[in-house]
């Protein structure tokens, strides 16, 4: 394993480091492991967001202006813990309550629900929005239910524009789950990551062979099929999105690297995306392309669609100013 | 049990678990994101540093909060909540029978389910914890010996773990994969077929 | 070779098609290879940059307000050739004359010199900068001198700023000298990386040594040193940078990943950069932590820096808009 | 030299480019960056398809053009310039008398020489080129048959090319790895080789 790093159960607090030393719009709490904005919207409803770390810029790279007030790195791969995320709930209400933006896994779950139990206890009025967008998993009753990936970018976003325009709580997580509701996703990766606990690819993945409906942890995917062109890929992955959504409307696209894709690769893929829809009754009236939620050296990329209305697109074009995000100011 | 067999217990399962690291994190990786070993290792050795209490149920109570404060990933809040339940069940009863053992050990493990909204075959630490608390129940009815009893659940639990192999997951990072899960073990039945094997091993007296 | 292309032949033209439809600022001419800023401010002298490339998003990723108002992608790691320089800056003359931001090797100065010719012929005012900031090359008058690195994207975003702001040709020239002047950088690679046409590594990268010294088009390094920590391999490059430009006063510092590092791991970099120059005479008042000037897939990391004059400052902070660096807009 | 033996040489150059591509490139990515011959055989496919005149001169001309329009990098100007320098100095004479042709070639490489400021002993293509110039305008002052004057000059290209292993790269790309750049042949001397030998080839007749 070759990576760039001082130990590997010191990643996650040295990168830390290293944000607060870079971003200076940041308040970086290392020993408590808490990404704050340093100056906060007065009486705005709060933003918390968290999960495990080995997805940057995914969620502290979201912190600021218009979008999160706080996020709670785990380790590597791992949830956060009740503690951390309590702590940070807490320090952000201003009085009118925190929206936690949770990705669907069942261990964010479940930390997630201990800490606002926590800050309840505190008198924080929480509410909670789950992420659960990749089609690649199949959404029953009976299981965990669907992965959140990429649309957790497209949900931050909107819920933090709506949140700086000074709506209520309930209001900043109706435009959450609705930002949800209207978005899926779907990954395909071409080689597996390797964590710097584990030292060696979470998976093999013979030369030929790419993974589809991969999650976000270097979980195996669905099935595998052989090695084929950007177009296929493409192709795979929006009929496994349109098959659920019908792909109409004007659409927010995301084609995200998982973080060892090269960027013109991603430009190749978005630009598939973009031909492909043509002549049908969708329209990519707005987009993104680039790493936002990755698996740390993973190669490969996926497609998060957003079905836009008039509402999800003025949020989606508010101001933002955070380390990923940036326009409008 | 009383306080030094209940951290005899903490100890020794913070022995194994740190052994088997690797392997459970090896097992994590087929079927999850590769962290299962870590993170219990991480838990266990906050628990080694942090448990304090003189009686074994606050003993387990810290145990958990332990566990809480430091694994996170689904088997933190999971194990977390199973201690303390444990724990509070166990009260400040400082000799503590195999009979209470095995009703607070109930407790626990319906709190794993009712927090991971899991029931046995789902492929969770609940096919090894469910099949474990069944034959503790037993073996007081049927009036063993703790050590004897102990082995029971043990066994019951490793082989509720084997047992996960087949099973397609419904519950945890597992279930993403569908039919490809089966065919593995799951790393959490694994981990909890230790914990209560550690209390077998260091419960030579009761 | 996995890669995420349709054909290794095609990557340059599909990757274009995907920054027309994913940036509406651009106006991408594919056939001619020319990425145009859509909305060119009038009247001002226009920065045209171009290179290999692989590099991304260097350069067509810095084509917008304030920066370049064109850029000439050449195939991987080729300069473009001189029609398709000539055409970009004759089209993108105000009157006003054109800086040619040249990184120093040996082919991309000869085209862009040909295309300086032919648009001079055209009756175009060109001025030409040379970047040449990496001190992993001996500086000599008998070779080819140093390469150019990081640093172009300091000189871009500086002189863009200055010719934005209404600046003479001799002056944006001379900001763009300055700014060139003032940096420095060092590169280390812990992997080769792989161009489509080759299909396999450049060079071969044993699992426990790093390559000290690198460009960015996969050439091999100076030198070989077996895999250490960030913490040494960060005071490597520091001191390489050191020895050739006494590290003092403020500084401009861009923690750059080669494409497949994880951004985790640069910010594991940059917070040694920023330890390791605490207690100097040395500040850290503006910083870039991310992939701005990359070679495809390699995992490794550059550090440039940048000593700032007030003049300087002003110029990094002045708003832009491109799709790699926005800010202020 | 007439304009269908200025064609067959140019011909016979983009097939064997295309022949030794591969070869070409894995030299460059020795010392390089692994493109010189991708670089080169999408020039001389190039130079094939849009190589017009009626006389030498305009050939090559025109062949040196489209190198400069077509392969970037820094072969390209040096070849395209070469080649330019090289019909240049033919003029529109139809029929080339070897003398003319080697004062040409003089040209031609006192071109690359310039715009690449090289001398002999950087360990670029001016080590093959040089050494050819000379091999011919020796040749032709001996009186030689144009077929083994230029074998002379080729073998002299060859023999310079082989020559370049040993050197440390004082310019192009090869030279950013200083020592390190000893011990490989320079693939731009390995080209321009592969072109004079094209055109012994080719000048069965003359
Ligand atoms: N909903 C659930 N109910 C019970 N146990 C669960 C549930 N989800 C996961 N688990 C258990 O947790 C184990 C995984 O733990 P771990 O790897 O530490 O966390 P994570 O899955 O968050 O990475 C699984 O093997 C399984 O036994
Ligand atoms: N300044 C120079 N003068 C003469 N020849 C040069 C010079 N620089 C490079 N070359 C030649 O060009 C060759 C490399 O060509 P190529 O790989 O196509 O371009 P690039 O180096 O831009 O990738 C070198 O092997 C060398 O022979
Ligand atoms: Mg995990
Ligand atoms: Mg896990
Ligand atoms: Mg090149
Ligand atoms: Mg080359």
């Amino acid at each position: 394993m070759k990576k760039l790093i001082n130990a590997a159960d010191a990643v996650v607090e040295d990168a830390l480091h290293g944000m607060a030393a870079a971003h200076h719009g940041l308040r970086v709490d290392v020993g408590n492991r808490i990404v704050y904005r340093a100056s906060p919207s007065p009486g705005k409803v709060a933003l918390v967001s968290g999960g495990g770390s080995g997805h940057e810029p995914l969620h502290a790279g979201f912190v600021g202006y218009g979008m999160l007030d706080a996020a709670c790195p785990g380790e590597i791969f791992t949830s956060p813990v009740p503690d951390q995320i309590a702590q940070a709930t807490t320090a952000v209400d201003t009085g009118a309550g925190v929206l936690h933006v949770v990705k669907n896994y069942t261990g964010d779950v479940l930390n997630f629900e201990m800490a606002a139990e926590l800050a309840a206890e505190e008198g924080v009025r929480v509410a909670t929005v789950l992420v659960d967008d990749d089609v690649a998993v199949e959404d029953s009753l009976y299981t965990a239910g669907r992965r959140g990936t990429g649309a957790t970018v497209f949900v931050e976003k909107m819920a933090g524009a709506a949140a700086e325009a000074g709506a209520p709580l309930a209001e900043v997580a109706a435009v959450a789950k609705l930002a949800n509701a209207r978005s899926r996703s779907f990954g395909i990766a071409l080689t597996s990551c390797t964590t710097p606990a584990a030292g060696k690819p979470t998976f093999d993945l013979p030369e030929d062979q790419v993974e589809l409906g991969i999650g976000i942890h270097g979980e195996p995917g669905r099935s595998r099929v052989p090695l084929a062109t950007a177009r296929e890929l493409v192709a795979l992955a929006l009929e496994a999105i349109h098959a659920d959504l019908p792909l109409s409307g004007d659409l927010l696209v995301m084609v995200n690297g998982m973080g060892g894709t090269p960027l013109a690769e991603l430009y190749v893929a978005f630009a598939e995306v973009a031909a492909q829809l043509r002549g049908r009754d969708a329209f990519i009236t707005r987009s993104l392309v680039g790493n936002y939620v990755t698996s740390l050296d993973m190669q490969g990329f996926s497609v998060t669609v957003c079905r836009l209305n008039d509402e999800l697109t003025r949020l989606w074009d508010a101001p933002v100013q955070t380390p990923a995000l940036r326009w409008g100011r | 049990m009383d306080a030094a067999l209940a951290r005899a217990w903490l100890e020794e399962t913070a022995r194994v678990v740190a052994a088997e690291r690797d392997r459970l994190t090896a097992l994590d990786a087929a079927i999850g994101d590769a962290d299962h070993g870590t993170n219990l290792d991480r838990g266990f050795s906050e628990v080694r540093r942090a448990m304090t209490g003189s009686s074994p149920g606050e003993l387990l109570v810290s145990a958990g909060s332990a566990l809480i404060r430091k694994v996170g990933g689904a088997s933190g809040p999971l194990y977390g909540s199973a201690f303390r339940s444990l724990g509070k069940a166990l009260d400040a009863e400082r000799d503590v029978t195999l009979e209470a053992f095995a009703a607070a050990f109930e407790a626990a493990v319906s709190a794993v389910e009712r927090l991971g909204r899991a029931a046995e075959g789902d492929k969770t630490m609940v096919d090894a914890l469910r099949p474990a608390a069944r034959a503790l129940a037993r073996a007081v009815r049927d009036g063993l010996e703790p050590r004897e009893a102990l082995d029971q659940a043990a066994r019951a639990a490793e082989e509720g773990a084997k047992a996960t192999i087949p099973l397609t997951a419904r519950k945890g990072r597992a279930s993403y994969l569908g039919e490809r899960s089966a065919g593995h073990e799951d790393p959490g039945a694994v981990s909890a077929a230790l914990i209560v094997r550690a209390l077998h091993t260091v419960a030579t007296r009761w």
